[in-house]
């Protein structure tokens, strides 16, 4: 297939047309009117028109119009193309029509009995085949994604403990670590502030878990530091999220009986926000990249300001 | 009757490839099944391709309809069909050595047209988001306070002046840093659990589609 | 040819088994509880809301086709919906992308309404279906709500990227939103513009919660299962993985107990 | 019918993304992690090739709409041009209609500056259905799935197919796709049972349910949108429209944040005001 060259005619009609059709979408932003319902039927027509043509072309023509005629031996052919010979000439001979071509075929007609009221259930057979072949694979993409070498659960078996020599453990300590120790501080003394501020007495057993708390903390970083190792902070938040995000999505009643649960629920919740807050992030950048496209497109291609 | 054969047919192309899965490939099934595989695959590759034809009916027959009763916006339906058919014909003439004119018109049809139309359709959503920016994000719980600052710091990470902000603030991290490590750490981990809930239903579902556990609203319908 | 682990097959015929068996259980009659989902009540509360100021509700099942498990979830909210209108005497307003959903809300609401003894308050003109064309559907909706000035709004189904401009015209006239997606790139915008969000396959369970249906159910206690499976080994899976870290590489007995874990693929 | 909206807002958008190229402001990003693992796996796949007299091929997967063009094209671009500066031979393949006509175009773009030819440096398979059974036959007899290219010749009579027995072949499978669930099927199928590595590139919108693949090592590289795409550009040395855009998108981000701030001050204010922020 040789490259066509590049005809100044046709880019400057192809740029008239992709002009005309971009003002006209745009208008849409001012009030929906005939010019932009006119030009999304051509684009649902376009659409559907190519969809149609390319799964002729790669798919219904090579895969099932060609193997119509089938000449000669069956297995000398399937031992051809076992080694990887196909050879259309050898299927475009004469000889019996391939029986699995007619029978395909047919198969394939039970999709339009959708259009019939009495007899839409024959096109139910074709679609509980597709939906089968689906549900059949579920078990082989579970295993494939989550139970592999590299698995996503796999994967989760993370080290909360490192030695202190590991390579990544600094970039990890210090960009983690400040943020928890700040947190842990702040609510202290946030507590501690109120407290006195309202003068009310704490019960004592509020005062000494936070206090206890607070120094067990500094008292295992030390005795882990003297021992050469590091606590993995990135690993644990990750095995934290982990956990609170699939307590958040139990559904059953029983799970929400103590309060660990709920509490190990809402703070998922909560984890699942700032995800969520990551997907916002990176989406606003994908809808101006469109938009972007077009200024480049308009100013640079059609009034060539470039 | 009826849905005993529809349930045969979506148990049997489940089970094949659930028994080619669980068989280990040395036993003799185990061969026979892998030996099957492409030629089945093939099959339902072929089977899929026939349903593309459904949709292009349906939409004739809506449009036809339109423009014989002359109905209001016929001629939106006459654009529809002829860019349709005009489509269809350029690109699987394509496939046998075309004159240059029509290759020429069905670069134009799909890559100035076509493209351009789908592009501009979805750009239109920039000014949704700004829009949607000034008049409906609003800070009216903790969720949406925690999701508002994650995604004011991932924003500020993906351009250039986020850097540039870092350094001028003085930050131990500069912000395309701390976007990658909030991806990396909470959005992994909560985006792990999202795709395995994803996988664990479709697992219930397979099941209940393979065994025919489902209420199907449609056969329920008319069965 | 991989062959997968026997641990693994084992992980799986036991999750099958016991879903099969929560199936056959709830068949049976066995109650099942699920937990409190809150964006169940807010429905409620919200349609409670637009009957005090006199507001039509309005609920929109997203754009795809009758066989998709999330609209049919979608439709199992709107009954309940159209049922506490009915009890309320407030006006419904449904749109909808496709043909075959259009038929199948229709006669559900009608047969609502009369179940509900008040078959005067169904008005087929209130069901609209706008158009398969993304755009279509989600300005003609939009206008919709501006028009009848909703006083709720219910986004329940499948979104893409036209969620932005239905939220935005509720917000714009003030109305309760409750909207409700498995679709995971929509619900960041849909928690930022609407008043309460349900997540992923909370819509699943909220369906499985009206509709009662034992298989829904039973498969809900299935996926419970499942989730608290992997749970258990990830937490074992950690620990184990501390333990070798911190024990270095010549404690042979937690490499064998890690291996085992999932049949020697790991690590 | 359409609601009443702020065409001030939209006009300010509208500046902001035409002024930055009336002032030919030209950023280039920091390289990123995932951007620059995906550069090395290319490089290691060119190196690997240099040594062998039958090469690898990569097969580039064309799964994406023209909706999401915008973003996926500086992407495959880049990749293109990497690929055929390192004389690495690559096949097209979709599960989308429109994709493989869409990377046949780039594809010739980018041929005519290397004057690469059809059949040697590149080749097109064209469009398949039903993307999960296809990968399994395709894993077990290659040739009863992949007959002929898009021009109708049969694979072994393209000058880089002769000799091409099965998916181990493959050196790298290049995913790009706009839409969900069309990257899951080779991580699962063909990177666990062949440890190909795959490389991906996506829409800014696909971007964050990519890191727990890329966290585990399923994907060894990964661009994200249009600065993904800006930042490979950087790596081949050959800017495009990825670089271009960015004075734009930094402009646009900080009109989005400072609307969302303008909302939510304002509404503190009337908070503070009446004290009623949340009830409606």
């Amino acid at each position: 297939m040789e490259t066509i060259m590049v005809d100044p005619f046709w880019t400057r009609l192809g740029l008239i047309v992709g002009a005309a059709s971009t003002l006209a979408m745009f208008s849409f932003l001012w009030k929906e009117n005939a010019v932009y319902r006119f030009f999304e039927h051509v684009f649902v027509g376009l659409g559907m028109g190519y969809t149609v043509a390319v799964t002729w072309t790669d798919v219904l023509k090579p895969h099932w119009w060609d193997k119509r005629i089938w000449v000669g031996a069956a297995d000398e052919l399937l031992a051809r193309e076992e080694m990887g010979l196909w050879d259309p000439a050898l299927w475009r001979g004469t000889g019996e029509i391939l029986p699995l071509w007619g029978f395909l075929g047919i198969v394939g007609m039970f999709w339009y009995f959708q259009l019939s009221q009495r007899r839409a259930w024959l096109s139910r057979i074709v679609i509980g085949i597709l939906m089968g072949s689906g549900a059949g694979l579920i078990f082989r993409r579970i295993y494939g994604l989550f139970f592999t070498q590299d698995g996503q659960v796999t994967k989760s078996f993370l080290p909360l403990l490192l030695p202190a020599d590991s390579a990544n453990v600094v970039r990890q300590w210090d960009l983690t670590l400040g943020a928890l120790t700040a947190c842990l501080i702040l609510i202290y003394g946030v507590f501690h502030l109120r407290r006195v501020r309202q003068g009310i007495e704490l019960p004592k057993r509020i005062e000494i878990t936070t206090t206890a708390s607070l120094c067990l903390g500094l008292a295992l970083g030390t005795f882990l530091l003297s021992r050469g190792l590091v606590i993995a902070w990135n690993n644990g938040l990750i095995v934290l999220t982990l956990i609170c995000v699939l307590c958040y999505f139990l559904f059953w009643e029983g799970g929400r009986r103590n309060r660990l649960s709920i509490g190990a629920a809402t703070l998922g919740r909560w984890l699942l926000m700032i995800s969520f807050g990551a997907t916002f992030g990176s989406t606003v950048m994908a809808r101006f990249s469109l938009l972007i496209n077009r200024a480049q497109y308009l100013l640079e291609q059609c009034l060539n300001l470039s | 009757m009826k849905r005993w054969i529809i349930s045969l047919f979506t148990f049997l192309s489940g089970f094949f490839y659930i028994l080619e899965f669980v068989l280990p490939s040395h036993t003799h099934m185990g061969k026979a099944l892998q030996e099957a595989k492409p030629h089945v695959g093939e099959a339902i590759m072929v089977i899929a391709a026939f349903a593309v034809g459904l949709g292009v009916i349906g939409v004739c027959r809506h449009h036809l309809r339109k423009l014989f009763l002359r109905q209001k916006g016929w001629h939106n339906s006459l654009a529809l069909l002829l860019s349709m058919f005009g489509m269809a014909l350029f690109k699987i003439w394509e496939k046998y050595d075309p004159p240059e004119l029509a290759t020429r018109l069905h670069d134009l049809l799909f890559l100035d047209l076509y493209n351009q139309l789908t592009i501009t359709v979805f750009s239109l959503l920039a000014f949704y988001v700004a829009s949607a920016a000034y008049r409906a994000f609003r800070v009216r719980s903790v969720d949406a306070g925690l999701m508002m600052i994650t995604a004011l710091v991932v924003m500020l990470g993906q351009i250039p002046l986020g850097d540039r902000l870092a350094e001028w603030l003085r930050l131990p991290w500069t912000l395309t840093e701390a976007r990658l490590w909030i991806m990396s750490v909470i959005n992994m981990a909560g985006q792990r659990v999202i795709l395995l809930g994803a996988y664990v239903g479709s697992l219930a579902f397979g099941i209940r589609v393979l065994l025919g556990l489902n209420r199907d609203t449609i056969l329920e319908k008319d069965g | 040819m991989t062959d997968a682990p026997i641990q693994v097959l084992l992980l799986f015929l036991v999750l099958s088994v016991s879903l099969l068996l929560f199936i056959y259980l709830a068949r049976r009659g066995q109650r099942i509880e699920l937990r409190r989902i809150a964006g169940l009540e807010s429905m409620d509360e919200a349609v409670g809301r637009a009957t005090e100021l006199g507001r039509p509700v309005l609920f929109t099942t997203g754009l795809e086709p009758l066989n998709s498990v999330t609209t049919l979830a979608a439709i199992a909210a709107l009954t309940r919906v159209c049922r506490v209108c009915a009890k309320y005497n407030t006006r419904l307003i449904v749109t909808l992308a496709e043909a075959d959903v259009y038929t199948l809300v229709k006669d559900a609401c009608q047969q609502i309404c009369a179940e509900e003894g008040k078959p005067e308050l169904y008005r087929e003109e209130d069901i609209y279906f706008l158009s398969t064309m993304q755009f279509s559907y989600a300005s003609g909706t939009a206008g919709i709500m501006q028009r009848e000035q909703v006083g709720a709004a219910f986004f329940f189904g499948a979104f893409a990227a036209e969620s932005l401009i239905l939220s935005e015209a509720g917000n714009q006239i003030g109305a309760i939103q409750v909207a409700a997606t498995t679709s995971s790139y929509q619900i960041p915008f849909f928690v930022a513009s609407c008043d309460y969000t349900l997540i992923g396959e909370e819509l699943f369970a909220s369906s499985a919660y009206l509709t009662r249906d034992p298989s829904q159910l039973g498969s809900l206690l299935g996926q419970d299962l499942a989730k608290i499976a992997i749970l258990i080994l990830v937490v074992a899976g950690s620990t184990l993985a501390t333990l070798w870290s911190v024990l270095g590489p010549e404690a042979t007995w937690v490499e064998a107990l890690l291996s085992g874990l999932l049949g020697g693929v790991l690590l | 019918m359409k609601p009443n909206q702020p065409r001030w807002i939209y006009m300010a958008v509208a500046l902001s993304v035409t002024l930055p190229f009336l002032a030919k402001i030209k950023m280039t990003m920091p390289i990123s992690e995932p951007v620059q693992k995906a550069f090395d796996v290319v490089e290691k796949l060119a190196e690997e090739n240099e040594g062998r007299e039958r090469k690898k091929l990569a097969l580039l997967v064309a799964d994406w709409e023209p909706a999401t063009m915008a973003e996926i094209h500086p992407q495959v671009l880049a990749l293109i041009h990497h690929f055929m500066s390192r004389q690495i031979p690559f096949a097209i393949l979709g599960f989308r209609p429109t994709g493989p006509g869409l990377a046949q175009d780039l594809a010739h773009s980018a041929a005519r500056e290397w004057n690469a030819e059809y059949g040697v440096a590149w080749c097109n398979w064209g469009y398949k259905t039903q993307m999960d059974t296809t990968i399994q036959a395709m894993l077990t007899s290659f040739h009863t799935v992949i007959r002929e290219d898009t021009q109708g010749t049969p694979i072994q009579d393209l000058p880089m197919m002769v000799g091409f027995k099965d998916m181990g072949d493959i050196g790298l499978v290049a995913e790009f796709t706009g839409s969900s669930g069309l990257l899951q099927p080779w991580v699962e199928f063909v990177h666990a049972e062949l440890r190909t590595p795959i490389l991906h590139g996506c829409t800014g919108v696909m971007e964050s349910p990519v890191y727990p693949m890329l966290s585990s090592g399923q994907i060894q590289g990964f661009m994200g949108g249009l600065s993904g795409a800006a930042q490979y550009e950087q790596l081949v040395g050959k800017l495009g429209k990825g670089s271009e855009g960015m004075a734009a998108q930094s402009l646009a981000h900080l009109l989005v944040l400072g609307l969302i701030l303008a909302a939510n001050l304002k509404e503190f204010a009337a908070w503070a005001a009446k004290g009623t922020l949340w009830k409606r």
